[in-house]
């Protein structure tokens, strides 16, 4: 199958701004068909897209929560349907707080524990590697990717947690250079180095860094295109 | 004409208008001015407005040839990219509002720049900023650091555009009076350039995005006066930022624009609805009907004056033909921003303001427009006479020179930034391929075109001090400095904006200091061939201030800042300024003049930095750059820093420690012919350039090394190799690169 | 007639509050010995017209639950006036 | 003994408040046409020690002005119990 067949849709929400980022890494890096989903669209459904996307920024200028308006948002609606039929959403940063505040992740991101917006590269050891987001990835392997958030500080219940172990939830965690998970490879105070997430059903993740800052070699990392490849192989061998 | 007699009103009603533009105002309008007129007169005719004190200065700088499109007087100038591209850029000061209120005055600062160059029909792409703060102890530096910083960050990384460069300075001359600058820059298609000069005859008028509130009335006069921190009724005057609501004005604006649904249109900076209506008009050589019953009100029952005056956030004025307002309206619609109709373009070159249905104020665009044009008296500072030539040798000699070294790379004004610009997003747009923390940031163009490799580079640089101790010679090295950070990326200078801070031109020591640097800059720019496209000019960055029973003026030094656009063919080629492999060959390329005239290293650890800096000598800065670029094209330089604060020293060591994947040394062994340890260690702004390459430079390429050398007649000599974690000069310096590299992150 | 809610969001207890962490330690470095926790929330203002609502409490608490507060985290209480 | 301050910072009335205005339009786009304003501040509860301490109240206010609110924008009112 030609990636060109797979079909995207990326959401867009007033204030978010990495939507045309992802736009164009997956149509110009990965020959993918993306295409923009304005947060108002009266579209019935979502069913012709093989992935959605909620991308980054600052939806609603990150007021009050981050992500909460957002996800009162109808396409939030849709997302939500989709993703209850079985469809894969992936959420990136602005769009992982998203998914929390609709609900479709256990959780809340809280603010850094620096009380800064900390933006720079973080390197994640992949827990699971059978996701749709990851299954390209080599098992423990390290991949490096830029972070750049001011509310990527990751807190959920003991009970929370406990699902997420048992569901192998928990995709990704900070760690250093090694792989090893050290206090010091947490930019943001995350729960036990806590960077990315996905639902019991594993097609819905959440990811703070940004894999598509890190999908070209130009950029200084290649390693955040693995989640888009491994999105692209999983479509076309299901 | 009717002669009008003497105003006796206070100065404090003429909102920063002498007695004298006063007259001459009632002169003009044949009688004295009400308060509207007042109100309008004051902001059109500030310093910050009419450039007044300035403008003869300002016209001198070259402001064509090269790429440039366009010149300074737009909202922003445009240079040429190829392909049909256009870069849009400009630098502007918010200097006073970030003192009074730091997060919202920086905020803003950045909000408005970018507000200029997406009038312009420009998306903008980078973000750089040039800050300088009270000396780094004193008690409030922390807090004007922090804030501002969180300031910048939450309006820039908002926005979605990425922050990748700038400078911060700590001195006490900015004690009393901290400086933000920032510069914005965007991309357009040629084609796609909107002007504040094409109104048409009949187009309506319409204003766009925020509604108007009580926020910085005299935002414009207070910039153009000094600060008296007891009159308390400028605090009134705080400007809130909305980074949300700009980023949808961003996407409506530039949406309407694709569309073709603007004929022209305007930002709402300073003097808010007055500047944006009579500058439209007047640039357009047309009149407007301004309708202030139509203008959405945020605080209800505010005056025709105020509503004027405003400088709340977030809006437009717009010009739009009739026909195509529904369609326009749709656009801001669904971007759920404010879009009404606010009068129309006429012929009659008048602003007629209509209020309560009723015409209110008919004012003529020229008598407003051409405020006084001054040529202010200028006198050489007396200070001056006492800034001689260096003489070292009255200076001892310190006994240990890694302790020395220690200090000046931990030392504020050298020590890395980080913990600044990681608060930044420098990564957001996917096209920064050299982030903050080398010499320039280099950016691609990521557009949606693939191998599409062109790119540009960003610099913003000042010396004050050098400013303060040379006015002309620090103006130049701002352009000279920005050059070589681009030049030792391999970039190719190609035009600058700059931002202009000074205390008040009424002072004429002042003012002379002002003409000598613009002096400075207009050479340099001539020399390195960097049209001057835009800029701004900030007067009266100082504060009356009582100490017991003195009262003084704290004045900042003359604060000249650059910012340069600069040209790659492709990024992959971009060089970075940190050692990539052990082994390589260290050089110095140029030659060192050993003063340390003004230096850090005079001023820190001599106590006494008031000595003459050396002067620069144009031509031949010229050639070493060319010279730099022709052997970076080559592929033969592996990396390349200059050597600014700090001296050599601090060039080799940060080039030693700062490669993201590990930490290098060096030793270098060089005979330094008759210079003392010290000038050759810490002298800063050499004309020169610290290089490293392989083994290839002096064997396989000697050749064609030599030529190029010959040709613009250039010394290079190798001074030592790359080496692991230990830094050797001379047998002087002997350090452990860990603790070099654990002093400077940590400093600040 | 318009009415006001008045409604506090604020964190609960076992949530660990970085801001409040952060404000606490600005006032001891700053000798307010005596201040020994601070608990930063938010305190939000909503005028609502009556005439249209059947219960104004009632939508107070729908707004308050499903937008201004995230049940996990925080707790919220309301005064209508 | 510890007692608690309660303060709640408030934008003043003629400042723009972005954050208020965001969730009025979210929350009048989801239905709630009856909602005219939201204005969103801080609520900060501070356990203070009252035996070392003057006036809690005095030194609350102290807080509120110069730590917790930003003069040039913001009000406060303070409640001790
Ligand atoms: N305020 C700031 N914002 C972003 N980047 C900054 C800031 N201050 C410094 N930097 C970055 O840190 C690096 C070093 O700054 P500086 O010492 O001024 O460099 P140079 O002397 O090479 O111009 C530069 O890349 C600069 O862009
Ligand atoms: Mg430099």
């Amino acid at each position: 199958m030609d990636n060109k067949k797979i079909k995207a849709g990326i959401t867009v929400f007033p204030g978010s701004n990495c939507d045309y980022d992802v736009y164009r890494v997956l149509n110009a890096v990965f020959g993918v068909s993306a295409s923009f989903i304005w947060h108002k669209d009266k579209v019935k459904n979502l069913k012709n897209f093989d992935f959605i996307v909620i991308p980054g920024g600052f939806s609603y200028g990150d007021y009050l929560r981050s992500g909460a308006l957002a996800a009162r948002s109808p396409v939030m609606e849709l997302v939500k349907d989709y993703a209850f039929g079985g469809g894969i959403v992936l959420g990136i940063c602005n769009g992982f707080q998203i998914l929390l505040e609709a609900g479709l992740l256990d959780g809340v991101m809280l603010t850094n524990d620096s009380l800064k917006f900390e933006c720079k590269d973080v390197y994640l050891s992949t827990l699971n590697t059978d996701t749709p987001f990851t299954c390209a990835v080599k098992k423990n392997s390290v991949l490096k990717m830029p972070i750049a958030h001011h509310d990527g500080n990751y807190f959920a219940t003991d009970k929370i947690i406990d699902g997420l172990n048992k569901n192998d939830g928990v995709v990704f965690k900070y760690c250093d250079e090694k792989g090893n998970l050290s206090a010091g490879s947490n930019p943001n105070g995350s729960l036990y180095n806590i960077a990315g997430i996905s639902n019991e059903n594993s097609n819905v993740m959440g990811l703070m860094p940004h894999p598509e800052r890190s999908s070209e070699k130009i950029l200084g990392s290649e390693d955040g295109g693995h989640i888009f490849k491994s999105i692209i192989k999983y479509i076309k061998e299901k | 004409m009717n002669k009008t007699k003497k105003t006796n009103k206070p100065a404090e009603k003429l909102f920063g208008l002498s007695t004298e533009e006063y007259e001459k105002i009632s002169e003009l309008l044949g009688r004295e001015p009400d308060d509207f007129e007042l109100g309008i007169f004051s902001a059109m005719w500030s310093e910050h407005c009419s450039y007044k004190s300035s403008k003869v200065y300002l016209k001198t700088l070259p402001t064509e040839g090269g790429k440039v499109l366009i010149g300074p007087g737009e909202n922003a100038g445009v240079v040429d990219f190829g392909d049909g591209d256009v870069l849009v850029f400009k630098m502007e000061s918010h200097n006073h509002p970030s003192f009074i209120e730091p997060f919202q005055g920086s905020a803003t600062g950045v909000g408005g720049i970018m507000r200029d160059i997406f009038t312009m029909g420009a998306r903008p792409v980078a973000n750089l900023n040039s800050l300088r703060f009270g000396s780094f102890s004193h008690p409030r530096t922390p807090y004007y650091l922090s804030e501002v910083v969180k300031g910048i960050g939450f309006y820039g990384n908002c926005m979605g555009v990425p922050t990748v460069g700038g400078e911060v300075v700590f001195d006490e001359c900015y004690n009393d009076n901290i400086l933000v600058n920032a510069f914005t820059i965007g991309i357009a298609k040629k084609d796609g350039i909107f002007l504040s000069s094409k109104c048409e005859i009949g187009n309506i008028v319409v204003y766009v995005g925020s509604a108007t509130g009580m926020d910085g009335i005299h935002g414009a006069t207070m910039a153009s006066e000094e600060f008296d921190l007891k009159k308390n009724k400028k605090r009134s005057t705080v400007q809130v930022g909305d980074p949300f609501t700009e980023k949808l004005l961003l996407e409506a604006c530039l949406e309407a624009m694709e569309k073709k649904l603007i004929v022209s249109i305007q930002d709402m900076g300073a003097a808010g609805l007055t500047s944006s209506s009579f500058e439209m008009a007047d640039k357009s050589g047309k009149g407007m009907i301004i309708n202030l019953d139509s203008i959405p009100l945020r605080t209800a029952g505010m005056t025709p004056v105020e509503m004027m005056l405003s400088e709340s956030q977030e809006r437009m004025l717009l010009a739009c033909e009739k026909e195509k307002f529904s369609e326009l309206k749709g656009v801001f619609d669904k971007w759920g921003l404010n879009c009404v109709i606010a009068g129309e373009v006429i012929k009659e070159k008048v602003v007629r303001f209509y209020y309560n249905s009723k015409i209110y104020k008919t004012l003529d665009v020229d008598v407003i427009v051409n405020g006084p044009e001054y040529k202010r008296p200028v006198k050489s500072p007396a200070y001056l006479k006492e800034i001689k030539p260096l003489k070292i040798k009255s200076y001892k000699m310190p006994g240990n020179l890694n302790d020395i070294a220690l200090k000046i790379i931990t030392n504020p004004n050298i020590a890395s930034k980080k913990k600044v610009y990681t608060q930044y997003d420098y990564t957001i747009g996917t096209g920064t391929v050299v982030p903050p923390g080398f010499s320039a940031a280099v950016l691609r163009v990521s557009g949606n075109r693939l191998n599409q490799n062109k790119g540009f580079l960003l610099n913003v640089s000042g010396n004050s001090k050098y400013t303060y101790l040379d006015p002309f010679t620090g103006g130049a090295l701002a352009v000279t400095e920005c050059a070589r950070n681009i030049t030792a990326c391999g970039g190719s200078p190609a035009a600058i904006t700059d931002c202009l801070n000074f205390a008040s031109p009424e002072d004429p020591e002042t003012m002379w200091q002002f003409s000598s640097a613009v002096e400075g800059i207009k050479s340099a720019a001539i020399k390195l061939n960097t049209p001057v496209i835009s800029g701004n000019v900030s007067f009266y960055n100082e504060t009356a201030k009582k100490d017991g029973d003195r009262t003084y003026v704290s004045k900042i030094y003359p604060t000249p800042v650059i910012g340069m656009l600069g040209f790659i063919d492709d990024v992959n080629n971009a060089v970075t300024p940190y050692f990539k492999d052990e082994g390589d060959e260290i050089y110095i390329l140029g030659s060192l003049n050993g003063n340390l005239g003004g230096s850090l290293y005079m001023d820190i650890i001599h106590n006494d930095f008031r000595q003459k800096p050396s002067a620069l000598d144009l031509d031949y800065e010229t050639r070493l750059q060319n010279c730099l670029r022709s052997l970076i094209a080559k592929g033969f330089i592996k990396s390349a820093a200059d050597i600014s604060e700090g001296g050599i020293f601090t060039a080799l060591a940060e080039s030693a420690i700062a490669n993201p994947k590990r930490t290098f040394g060096f030793a270098v062994d060089y005979d330094i012919n008759g210079l003392r340890a010290d000038e050759f260690l810490f002298s800063e702004f050499e004309q020169a350039f610290i290089l490293t390459a392989d083994k290839e430079l002096n064997g396989a390429h000697k050749a064609a090394v030599k030529k190029i050398l010959g040709e613009y007649g250039i010394k290079l000599e190798k001074i030592g190799t790359v080496k692991n974690n230990e830094m050797k000069i001379n047998g002087i310096i002997n350090l452990k690169s860990d603790t070099i590299k654990e002093g400077y992150y940590s400093a600040i | 007639m318009t009415k006001k809610a008045f409604i506090k969001v604020t964190l609960k207890e076992e949530v660990l509050d970085p801001q409040g962490k952060a404000v606490l330690s600005v006032l001891k470095s700053s000798g307010y010995d005596n201040v020994k926790d601070v608990r930063v929330g938010k305190y939000i203002e909503i005028d609502m017209d009556e005439g249209k609502s059947a219960s104004l409490k009632v939508e107070a608490e729908e707004i308050s639950e499903k937008v201004l507060s995230n049940p996990l985290i925080e707790e919220y209480s309301i005064e209508i006036k």
